[in-house]
């Protein structure tokens, strides 16, 4: 789909994937070929340096998040860890009760488990957000039950960026004796976590959020806390999750944290003054324009919003031909290539906070990273306004909106 | 470099849409869709003695939706209203190089914009 | 543990994993960081290209197999891909019935899921082998019964060599409408495998066996066959399993099986002359040896066998202390780093077929590969001899054995 | 060179065994362990005036159990028998650097190979 070939593009959806860092390819580069082993076989030669680096890269996951080595399980994805983390923990403590509950704001990897769950025996409900998409504390507690286990909140959201207040939401739970589980793939190596501080049971991490690889995550696991395994096999991963140790991988995961935790700060900061001159840029040249998530409680570098009278995959699309990376929570570009129409919903993030769809059709995130610049911001700023009156022109809403003065 | 979701075509009639636009003294409009569902097609015609002699369409939508309309007023224009009216949606995807399959109700609603305008244009000429 | 440091390595531990090819590696170094894009973001100019090699990588390892392209499902592991294969179909055909039978020799990844299933429901019962390994065909007629859904047999065991009659367990399974799961890592991108003739219903492909990388695997599932999902999120593999795909990992599996394909015959050729050395090496300098696995149903380049009087693991490790890689299915030196003494009984495999525990003490498992040459079985015919000389004087069993005549 | 599961001090005795061997007129012999379970440890003591003046093993076992014995009868060798009545497999793990916690058996094996050899020397001498 490439029309407007040699374009420089404008990378702006690092909420999706990142690009890995040179220095975190060069680290991995050694386990492909010279030391390929199997770290399991540590009583060959070939065993001693890929177990050990895995050992090492465990201790820099856990560092970057304030946990211990043996509170970090490798998986695969983000998406295994918080398969492993729901199911296990509800496998793992099902003798104390049968009842879980989501916030309306989670991510597929962990809504799309209620078939699943419903199917060996449990029961899901969900739990509101306002709108702002920060839960609602009342909703929760009267959702809560004798029979309830685990509740799943995700850290952050990256369709709309808000950062949920976990902590208060753990101390709420420990009280209950309730388990917590939270989805942290938008926030860990992005801004400072640290698991004893928001007192979870477990948490999913996700490299490829921050210049890390693919094919790797992890989840930590509070020491002492049940978590049955999902996949078995082999004892690696302490038991928790079989399989030969991806060892580049883990190494790439190792570094990626590493520099991550150093130049955090340094990061954050560029992100946001970056995102601040988007947000205000859009803002004064577009009109009818609804910014999501929470204004302040929000990732660095993160800037989402909707378009009254523009379709989304259609904005996604042009921002596309003029260079510009982004996502849509739009119900069509998130699964153009699903198999039906099933999976033309409304984003259900958008309708979590309250956005009417019959007005809203897609909303639009701009992630920015490290390597983007003042005059990438400049060029989406400078393209953006065109795109809206292109698409609002062809739009009988609009043209109606203008003859009426109504929507929808 | 390679092909994304959509066809060759369907790019062009996105980004380049045939008769966008508004038929001021047009003959027959028709409109489909819903805004909750993502997609609105309205459809202007010009007809005389019972031929299309000009089409326009706005939409509303996605970038099959947008193609799908644009092939469309290509398709029907010169053509009488009974020929148009044997316009299938499987005609317009085809004529589009194909859609996937999630994006097929597209092409249906190219036909029912064009199915509604011509019920206009016999509900005006008092012929239903 | 390197004490005989700068020794040239003999490398005879491929069935536990492989060095990943140059050419692989190369064929994955440009979508870590230029391609770096996520293939589900195919709206998006940098989706473009990691969607179609993902598409192609699919192919390729279809056509290594003799599958259709959509019967391959990607996943991070052959202990996932058996994982998905046996619960999946377990939960996919629930309502047909709840019990499931393994071999006697499955991997850990099949045998250790057995708490699971039988946790939500499900009946496992196992499946006899005879001396050389080979799946008893009588006691699979005895032990399937009405509520009989699946099977588990795999195609060959790295422990033992065997290659299983996977083609008349299959006529005999379809015939009772009963499904056929078969774990391929030890068979797939080795020898000639067609999942069409072999008739089953799913089955694992594990690259790191053959020159690929490692945290990446497929499954094969034959269309029309209902497979639930483990891992549930975004719509990725067609809705079997969820998580942002591995690009790097899924291009170095399609070319490691692109070029195992081309260079399967050469290899095997150069492996099984190698092989007919080692074993005859090791026969005439070596009494009491007992070579284990079918005599010629077997892996290429696969010698495996147990001596008397000899503790597998300190066989092991004077091997290694002389620079050969080796594997031990010893009770001890497989999970050395367990954290208690469970992990320390005799292998499942030697047992089953029937080597008496209390006169073998750990199998040895010599598994060649392609980049092996005749200089290194002559190292390691050197000094096997001597190892095994050394370990015997020091056995209060040899001592006895010499003195009595009597074993054990 | 990354550290295996074993110790420099293991590995030293693994690779060369410390009185490796049988003692014809040996005062003592102990033996504990059971093939079927893949350790047999044979310890053999020559006594003098009630101090331990020679001592040698011969096992059949893993690298831990090997190394176990080894030190073993180094940590013996000039004492009492009431003295080597006191060791424990703990020292014997201690003075080998440390086992792995799945190893920890093959220390409790060489404290028991003591024990049986010393309980052999007891019986001989009609000492118990
Ligand atoms: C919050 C959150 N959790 C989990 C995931 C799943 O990550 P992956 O597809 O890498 O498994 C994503 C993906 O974007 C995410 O945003
Ligand atoms: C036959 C068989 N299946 C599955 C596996 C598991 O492979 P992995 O550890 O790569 O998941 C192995 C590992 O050696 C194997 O030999």
């Amino acid at each position: 789909m490439c029309y407007i070939s040699n374009m420089k593009r404008t990378y702006f959806d690092h909420a999706s994937t990142t690009p890995v860092d040179r220095t975190v390819l060069d680290a991995m580069e050694p386990y492909f070929i010279e030391h390929f082993g199997n770290p399991s076989s540590i009583l060959l030669e070939e065993g001693g340096i890929p177990h050990q680096v895995v050992d090492e890269s465990r201790e820099k996951v856990a560092l970057l998040i304030g946990a211990e080595k043996d509170e970090i399980v490798f998986t695969s994805s983000a998406t295994e860890s918080n398969n492993l983390a729901i199911k296990g923990l509800a496998l793992g403590n099902k003798n104390r009760g049968k009842r879980i509950l989501f916030s309306d704001v989670e991510h597929y990897s962990v809504i799309n488990q209620t078939d699943f769950l419903r199917g060996i025996g449990f029961e899901i409900d969900f739990i509101r957000v306002d709108n702002d998409g920060l839960l609602d504390m009342d909703d929760l507690k009267r959702k809560v039950t004798e029979n309830t286990i685990l509740v799943s909140l995700m850290h952050a959201n990256l369709e709309i960026g808000t950062i949920q207040p976990v902590q208060e939401v753990a101390s709420f739970l420990k009280e209950r004796n309730i388990l917590l589980h939270s989805d942290g793939a938008a926030t860990c190596g992005i801004i400072p976590v640290s698991v004893k501080d928001l007192n979870v049971d477990t948490m999913t991490i996700s490299p490829h959020q921050f210049y890390g690889p693919k094919g790797i995550a992890a989840l930590y696991i509070k020491k002492g806390v049940r978590v049955a395994s999902l996949i078995q096999g082999g004892y690696q991963e302490m038991g928790y999750r079989a399989g030969t140790e991806n060892v580049p991988a883990i190494v790439g995961f190792g570094e990626a944290a590493r520099v991550a935790m150093e130049e955090m700060e340094k990061r954050a900061q560029h992100l946001t003054s970056l995102s601040k001159l988007l947000r205000e840029g859009i803002t004064s040249s577009i009109d009818y324009i609804h910014f999501t998530g929470h204004p302040t409680q929000r990732l660095p570098g993160h800037v989402s919003f909707w378009i009254e009278f523009v379709e989304g995959e259609s904005l996604l699309m042009w921002l596309n031909l003029n260079g510009v990376a982004s996502s849509s929570g739009s119900a069509c570009s998130s699964n153009v290539l699903a198999v039906d129409e099933t999976g033309l919903k409304a984003s259900h993030v958008l309708t979590a906070i309250g956005v009417p769809p019959e007005i809203c059709h897609g909303s639009i995130t701009f992630s920015l990273g490290k390597d983007n610049t003042m005059e990438e911001v400049e060029h989406v700023l400078s393209v953006m306004p065109g795109i809206v009156k292109r698409l609002r022109d062809m739009s009988p809403l609009y043209e109606a909106f203008k003859k009426t003065g109504k929507r929808g | 470099m390679p092909q994304g979701p959509y066809s060759d075509k369907v790019m062009d009639h996105f980004m380049n849409p045939r008769n966008m636009g508004e038929i001021e003294d047009a003959d027959a409009v028709g409109e489909v869709g819903n805004p909750a569902c993502g997609d609105v097609m309205k459809l202007y015609l010009k007809i005389e003695d019972n031929k299309i002699v000009d089409a326009k369409f706005k939409t509303f939508g996605c970038g099959a939706a947008i193609a799908s309309s644009s092939i469309t007023t290509e398709l029907i224009k010169g053509k009488t209203v009974d020929e148009a009216l044997k316009l299938s949606n499987e005609a317009v995807a085809e004529a589009l190089g194909g859609l996937p399959p999630a994006k097929r109700h597209c092409s249906v609603l190219a036909e029912d914009a064009l199915k509604n305008a011509i019920e206009d244009y016999k509900k005006r000429k008092g012929l239903t």
